[in-house]
């Protein structure tokens, strides 16, 4: 057994078994952490396949980026409010557990079988070293046959941040701009909202009078009592973009 | 398994792929479901990878630079979906996210 | 001119699309005039092709597109005028025109006047499709339309019950004859391959001649059905329940024709089975004597001019059954005008005396309406046959054909019919216009209709008068000339001498028509003459000499028991009713609903229903709503798919 | 330069439709900033222009027939088609989308500048896979369409069901990609190329008397897994009653078409083009999918009491039937004669207009305060007879019943099956419509024979209206030309076997 393949035997098992931490941990957190490791140790595989470059974007890309996109997602919820396994029905764990190894069973006999290999191309490792190196190579390639798969990737990064935009933002920001004043001032008026005010609010807010939604009340004297500004803007009642009595 | 084979590395991408698939069907934590997705598709990058060694090309390099350029715009769309819908019911579980059902 | 040919269908098309989506929101006489000029349009071009078809046999045609272009079965929707249909395209866009026109005071201030009139030109439409039909699937998506188009007119006023009941009636009745058509199509398709007229009329030897009689008996069928033949005649009368223009237009001058033309278009295969022709010619015969005695038994005046309708389309079925088909062409021609202006006319006097249809209650008219007097007069004499009118040249054309074609029994059973033809229609005359008052005059001012009612009586007078010098002089008018070639010209185009060879034999009928002498045609004139002036006297001395030999009062009496077999339309309803409404209540109720829908039907389609009801509850359950469980199906699904195909596609276990 | 690689000198001018949509989606991003008075109707009518302008350049790219970008972008009519259908179906989805965004029908606000510009994302996307040349961009494609797919179905975000909608979709999207990357990652592995007719040329060399090599059967199947999800097709459809009923009902509409022609656009450019000397092994597979799909789809529909899901489910059982027309490949080595693929491209068209009408009438009723259950449009008939006649004739094409457009949809594809002996399939494409006219003719019963409960609906949406119009002028008139635009189909598919 060459140094090669226990090297690479070690990586690999600190994989599937971090992997299976991703799966089996209880906190997410640790979910994340195991992610990361095995996120650490592709990168290192990369490496002995002459993909160093790949290797960075590895690191760099997923462990950086994604990982700490999903911890910072996991802090913005409330620990103690996740979930924790899909305890309830056992079946669905067994089934699961039956099925994988079904697939890794026929995954297993296609790989093991193989024959179909692609011809080989000129990229051998020297072919690489002479021609500068894994990411000048990469580079070149890119910016040479996938070219177009560059653009469309960037079209499609600001389709993700166009999505994520408006799915993510508060619902507040897109209110016309005299509801989010009327609605502000009132909030800011020291008696509350005076009758004006309160007379220009959207019909939903009758509905929270009537406390079908929380967040929202009114007193005997008809002030607005809210318990924070997200609260009172972020109302399903608003109904629509126009005030009622608008037109 | 004298030489290290591109059989190794087919072997690693499936089982990572199954224990990425197999914690999609398990797991009701929305985030950690996102995360085993990101396993699988690690397992088709080693994969890719190593079919591109296998082959000395730089098809297969490529193309799992591509694989993860969206997976970090899918990484963007999805939690922004987890937090719009965290913001409006206050919860990440998918088991309390059923009102769609028969 | 062939470019052209998609506006004389389209333009009454898009007045009916028109008036049906914005109509509500139009003014009423917006609604109308957009018809009429759509109408008017398809007439003026119906000329143009008429005219180019004055001087040319080559056919005009217009490929539209491909219907279904791809496969088996491939149907181009093409429009085809050769000079059969370019003689129908006038009868229908002209008496169409004259209805529209007539239409907008008959129709002037009802509810429905804009259903009205979306509804009357998308009749003309499909009309016209029919006509300009070049293959069977249009020909009956035109037949349909008409018929739905029918359906819709008959229960206009569809707050009346009759009404309803009238539209179901005729709507079933036509089913039946439509069975028949399709079953017809279907086997033609099957048979010939083909549905294109000239392909198929091309294959014609392929065929035996049994299985051609079984396909001309099963188009009868469907013409027996639309034209009112014996027994489906029954739907026709209940027709007049729609508005009178509706009458005159579909269920007299053009609908009810669709079956003759359609005879007429397929002759040649008709004409090559002996003994379908014969059924026709039997069929068309008892139809024209029965109808006519009905006729004359009937007080409603639009259900005498009703059956007598159906009399006249007993006369060109029976043409078509001796091969005369060029003359019952002629006398669809001259019929459309004369029974299109009876109707218009009696319309008029329905007007005129406040809804009032019973002609004992009429009598006296015509110092009261004398335009729609005499219009009506020269109507019920082309009607009745009196010479030189235009009815009298076609009828008696067809007369003679009979006699040509060595069916002597059956042709003086036409005689008798015609006779009766002057008859009734003299009756329904002199009782409508002449004699007593028998209206009661406090309530009833019987007054001429508006100017937009009688015009278009005038302009039907003109046809109903003279339409019969096209078919001068006899037997060999221009009629003759003009229409023979519509299938020459197949014939050469074709160049099948086995083709010919069996068209020949339909041919000879017409063939013979040419040597008609002398001597025979006065002969025929004579006694056609002296049943029509006998008929009319016979009715003047009843109805308004009061002559005691010819009472009416006293005949009934007499008559007995043929009389009330008259009167009540020979039982035909009520035979109807008790041989297969009843029995058919009786079975479905008994055998059909207690044991076959109850027990077999109802247990499989329930069982059926219950089933797919049950499994689609079942399915839907593993809707779960958990993404871990849809994901969960992806992954058996993916597992199985895989594992199935690895093991029987793969070189894994082989 | 390095060896084996070439400068890339792309001619530009054969994307112009994609790079005018492109244009129109950062113009519509840049109007929300520079002039916000424009949002709502302004930006509708700017995104119809757009669309409008890029149908007008696709049609000047008839018979074009050319590679760029080093065979990585295929303009040839096959695209050309596509592009048709989805640059329609984005018209339609439009027209119906703007009184709806205004309407009291959801919850809360919706921002609209980018709904439009997700929408035109999502057409760019399928707009890609239609003209892909490579399976990495096949791929790019399918995620563009897919991620605006997903942020539109979670649009009404105050709206509990729309975000579970978008969050299913996007769960189970996520996994379906990763299996359709990976069913690439192994085609490459077995062909070492991903350019699609290269991978058809490396197949023609396998043997495979004796069974296809498992690792190529692999390749083949995954991605025929991947796809399926895409497409609905049983039993990778999970998300789509779902989704369908969340998401907002224009989007529904939008998304029973151009997502779904994505996916079907690519498994022509995977299984037609690339894999066609594997047909024998895929066809079959695709034809069990079908029958499963269509029985499953028409029959789970019957239950449904929302209509938005019913619908749902009738589309999975349409997936059922354009599968049908995928299985018929390969009939004949000549494309020429095969109806496949055309068939499966005229019912995606034929689709567009009767589905996105049939779910512009639930959208019409919304915008009147009306639900999206069964029971609202008891009597619609005697209240709103021209809405109740335009949904009829919708459900009457989507039974399939002449002359309206569904019935040529399914002719051509029972023609094609039958062509490709596959007569059993035939029947059970028969078979399904007939269960399906359960589904469709209880709405219609429910219209013309119950009585209203509710007062009648009233508004006005000249938008919706137009659209309705257009939709059923589509829904008579493609079926009545029919040959037409066969011919042209199956014309331009035949330039799917040309290498150039």
């Amino acid at each position: 057994m060459s140094t090669e393949v226990l090297v690479f035997d070690i990586l690999a098992v600190v994989a599937v078994i971090a992997a299976l931490g991703v799966i089996l941990a209880r906190n997410p957190v640790h979910s994340a952490v195991a992610l990361i490791v095995t996120f650490i140790n592709l990168a290192a595989i990369f490496v002995m396949l002459h993909a160093e470059f790949l290797a960075a974007v590895q690191l760099l890309v997923y462990t950086g980026a994604v990982t700490v996109l999903i911890v910072f997602v996991i802090f913005l919820v409330k620990v103690d409010d996740l979930p924790e396994f899909y305890g309830g029905n056992p079946v669905q764990r067994i089934f699961a557990l039956l099925i994988g190894l079904a697939l890794l069973g026929e995954v297993a006999a296609a790989i093991l079988t193989r024959s179909a290999i692609g011809a080989s191309d000129i990229w051998t490792a020297e072919a690489i070293a002479d021609a500068g190196g894994n990411a000048e190579v990469i580079g070149q390639v890119l910016y040479s046959e996938y070219v177009l798969a560059i653009q469309i990737t960037a079209v499609l990064l600001l389709v993700g941040t166009v999505a994520a935009l408006v799915l993510a933002r508060p619902a507040s920001a897109t209110l016309p701009d005299r509801v989010k004043r009327t609605g502000l001032i009132s909030l800011a008026h020291p008696r509350g909202a005076d009758r004006e005010v309160a007379a220009a609010l959207p019909a939903g807010l009758e509905a929270s009078r009537r406390g079908e939604t929380s967040g929202v009340r009114f007193d005997d004297r008809g002030v607005i009592l809210v318990d924070n500004a997200e609260a009172f803007t972020d109302q399903t009642a608003w109904g629509g973009d126009r005030l009622e009595g608008d037109d | 398994m004298e030489e290290l084979t591109a059989t190794h590395f087919l072997l690693l991408s499936a089982a990572l792929f199954i224990i990425g698939m197999m914690g999609v069907l398990t797991r009701r934590n929305v985030i950690v479901i996102f995360m085993s997705v990101e396993l699988m598709i690690n397992g088709v990058n080693v994969a890719l990878i190593g079919f591109a060694w296998e082959q000395n090309s730089m098809v297969g390099q490529s193309f799992a630079l591509f694989v993860i350029a969206v997976a970090a715009a899918e990484s963007i769309v999805g939690l922004g979906i987890i937090m719009a819908l965290q913001r409006r019911i206050d919860t990440i579980d998918v088991a309390d996210v059923r009102q769609l059902r028969e | 001119m062939s470019d052209l040919l998609f506006l004389i269908p389209l333009l009454p098309l898009l007045a009916a699309t028109i008036n049906f989506v914005f109509g509500r929101r139009m003014a009423d006489a917006q609604t109308a005039w957009l018809a009429t000029a759509s109408i008017a349009g398809s007439f003026a071009l119906s000329l143009a092709a008429f005219g180019n078809q004055l001087d040319s046999d080559e056919p005009l045609t217009q490929h539209l597109y491909d219907w279904i272009p791809a496969g088996l079965f491939h149907v181009p929707l093409n429009l085809y005028v050769d000079h059969l249909t370019a003689i129908m395209l006038l009868v229908v866009t002209s008496v169409s025109l004259v209805v529209h026109i007539y239409s907008q005071g008959y129709m002037a201030g009802d509810p429905g006047f804009y259903r009205f009139f979306s509804f009357l030109p998308l009749f003309v439409f499909s009309m016209l499709m029919l006509v300009l039909a070049d293959n069977f699937l249009v020909i009956f998506f035109g037949w349909e339309a008409v018929g739905l188009c029918s359906y819709l007119l008959i229960g206009f006023y569809f707050k009346r019950h009759s009404a309803n009941q009238a539209a179901k009636k005729a709507f079933i009745v036509n089913r039946v004859g439509d069975f028949g058509f399709a079953t017809g199509i279907m086997l033609i398709f099957w048979k010939f391959d083909s549905v294109v007229f000239s392909e198929v009329f091309a294959r014609l030897e392929l065929v035996s001649v049994d299985t051609l009689t079984i396909i001309a008996l099963l188009l009868f069928t469907g013409a027996a059905g639309k034209s009112a033949q014996l027994p489906l005649f029954v739907w026709l009368p209940d027709a007049m329940e729609g508005p009178t223009p509706v009458s005159a237009l579909i269920h007299a001058a053009t609908m009810v024709t669709a079956g003759i033309y359609m005879l007429a278009r397929m002759y040649p295969i008709v004409s090559a089975s002996s003994d379908a022709m014969f059924v026709i010619a039997l069929v068309g015969a008892i139809t024209a004597f029965m109808a006519g005695s009905i006729a004359l038994t009937q007080f409603d005046i639009k259900r005498v001019i009703a059956y007598s309708t159906v009399s006249h389309l007993g006369f060109m079925a029976f043409a078509i059954g001796v091969g005369a088909w060029v003359a019952a062409i002629f006398h669809l021609f001259t019929h459309a005008f004369f029974k299109g202006l009876l109707f218009l006319g009696s319309g008029s006097v329905i007007h005129g005396m406040h809804e009032e249809q019973d002609m004992r209650k009429m009598g006296g008219l015509r110092k009261y309406m004398p335009t729609t007097y005499w219009t009506f007069a020269i109507a019920a004499a082309s009607n009745a046959g009196i010479i030189v009118f235009a009815g009298f040249f076609s009828k008696d054309e067809i007369l003679v054909g009979g006699w040509l074609d060595h069916q002597y029994a059956l042709t003086i059973i036409m005689f008798g019919a015609a006779f009766f033809s002057s008859l009734y229609i003299f009756r329904a005359v002199f009782m409508t216009f002449w004699g007593e008052e028998r209206f009661d005059p406090e309530h009833v001012h019987p007054h001429e209709s508006p100017r937009i009612m009688t015009v278009p009586l005038i302009l039907l007078a003109i046809p109903a008068f003279a339409a019969g010098v096209v078919g001068l002089p006899p037997e060999d008018g221009w009629i003759h000339d003009f229409l023979e070639p519509a299938f020459h010209v197949e014939e050469h185009a074709e160049e099948t001498a086995s083709a010919i060879a069996i068209f020949q034999e339909g041919e000879e009928h017409a063939e013979e028509g040419h040597h008609v002498s002398t001597a025979m045609t006065i002969t025929f004139f004579a006694l056609s003459t002296v049943l029509a002036i006998g008929g009319l006297a016979i009715a003047y001395l009843a109805y308004v000499a009061k002559h005691p030999a010819f009472d009416p009062r006293a005949w009934a009496e007499r008559a007995g028991p043929v009389y009330d077999l008259l009167y009540n339309k020979y039982y035909l309803d009520e035979i109807y009713e008790r041989l297969i409404i009843h029995p058919l209540y009786w079975i479905s109720e008994n055998i059909l609903w207690k044991i076959v829908d109850i027990e077999i039907i109802d247990g499989t389609v329930n069982g059926v229903a219950a089933t797919v009801n049950y499994s689609s509850n079942q399915l839907r359950r593993v809707q779960t709503g958990f993404v871990a469980n849809y994901a969960l199906a992806i992954a058996i699904g993916a597992v199985i798919v895989i594992g199935i195909a690895l093991a029987l596609q793969s070189d894994l276990l082989g | 330069m390095l060896p084996g690689l070439e400068t890339v000198n792309p001619d530009l001018a054969l994307l112009t439709p994609h790079l005018i949509i492109l244009g129109l989606a950062l113009l519509l991003l840049a109007i929300d900033v520079i002039v916000p008075r424009w949002r709502g109707a302004p930006m509708a009518y700017l995104t119809i222009i757009g669309y409008a302008a890029a149908l007008v350049a696709t049609l000047l790219m008839i018979d074009t027939n050319e590679t760029t970008f080093n065979g990585m972008f295929r303009a040839d009519d096959f695209s050309v088609f596509v592009n048709i259908i989805v640059l329609t179906a984005g018209i339609l989805s439009v027209l119906i989308s703007i009184n709806y965004m205004t309407s009291r029908a959801e919850p809360g606000s919706m921002p609209v500048p980018e709904y439009y510009t997700l929408i035109t994302f999502s057409i760019l996307g399928t707009m890609i896979v239609g003209a892909a040349g490579d399976l990495l961009i096949v791929f790019l494609g399918i995620e563009m369409t897919s991620l605006a797919a997903y942020t539109l179905t979670g649009f009404a975000r105050h709206r509990t069901t729309s975000l579970e909608g978008a969050l299913k979709y996007f769960l189970l999207g996520l996994f379906a990609s990763a299996i359709l990357v990976y069913g690439m990652a192994w085609t490459y592995g077995a062909t070492g190329t991903t350019n699609l007719t290269e991978i058809a040329t490396e197949l023609t060399a396998f043997d495979t008397a004796g069974g296809v090599e498992a690792s190529l059967l692999l390749a083949v199947l995954l991605v025929i897994i991947g796809l399926g999800f895409k497409v609905a097709a049983v039993p990778f459809h999970m998300w789509t009653p779902d989704a369908y009923q969340g998401a907002p009902t224009p989007v529904s509409a939008y998304m029973s078409v151009i997502p779904k022609t994505a996916g079907f656009a690519a498994m022509v450019r995977l299984l037609v083009q690339a894999m066609a000397p594997l047909r024998d092994e895929w066809t079959i597979i695709i034809a069990v999918l079908a029958v499963v799909t269509m029985f499953f789809g028409n029959i789970v529909a019957i239950a449904q009491t929302d209509v938005k899901r019913m619908l749902g489910y009738s589309s999975i059982g349409h997936t059922g039937y354009m599968l049908a027309a995928l299985a018929a490949f390969g009939a004949s080595s000549d494309l020429n004669d095969d109806l496949s693929v055309t068939s499966l491209l005229f019912y995606l068209l034929a689709y567009a207009f009767m589905n996105i009408g049939a779910f512009a009438v639930v959208t019409w009723l919304q915008d009147r305060g009306r639900g999206v259950d069964v029971e609202d449009f008891r009597g619609l008939a005697s209240q709103s007879p021209y809405a109740a006649v335009i949904m009829t004739i919708f459900l009457l094409s989507l039974t399939g019943l002449p002359p309206l457009v569904g019935f040529y949809a399914k002719y051509y594809v029972i023609l094609a099956t039958v062509d490709a002996d596959l007569i059993w399939l035939a029947v059970a494409i028969v078979l399904a419509s007939a269960a399906s006219a359960f589904v469709y003719l209880r709405l219609i019963a429910t219209m013309y024979f119950s009585q209203a409960e509710q007062p009648a609906p009233e508004g006005s949406t000249p938008f919706l209206g137009a659209g309705l119009i257009t939709m059923v002028a589509g829904t008579v008139l493609v079926g009545v030309f029919s040959g037409q635009v066969i011919d042209l189909a199956q014309e331009w598919v035949e330039a799917l076997t040309v290498p150039f």
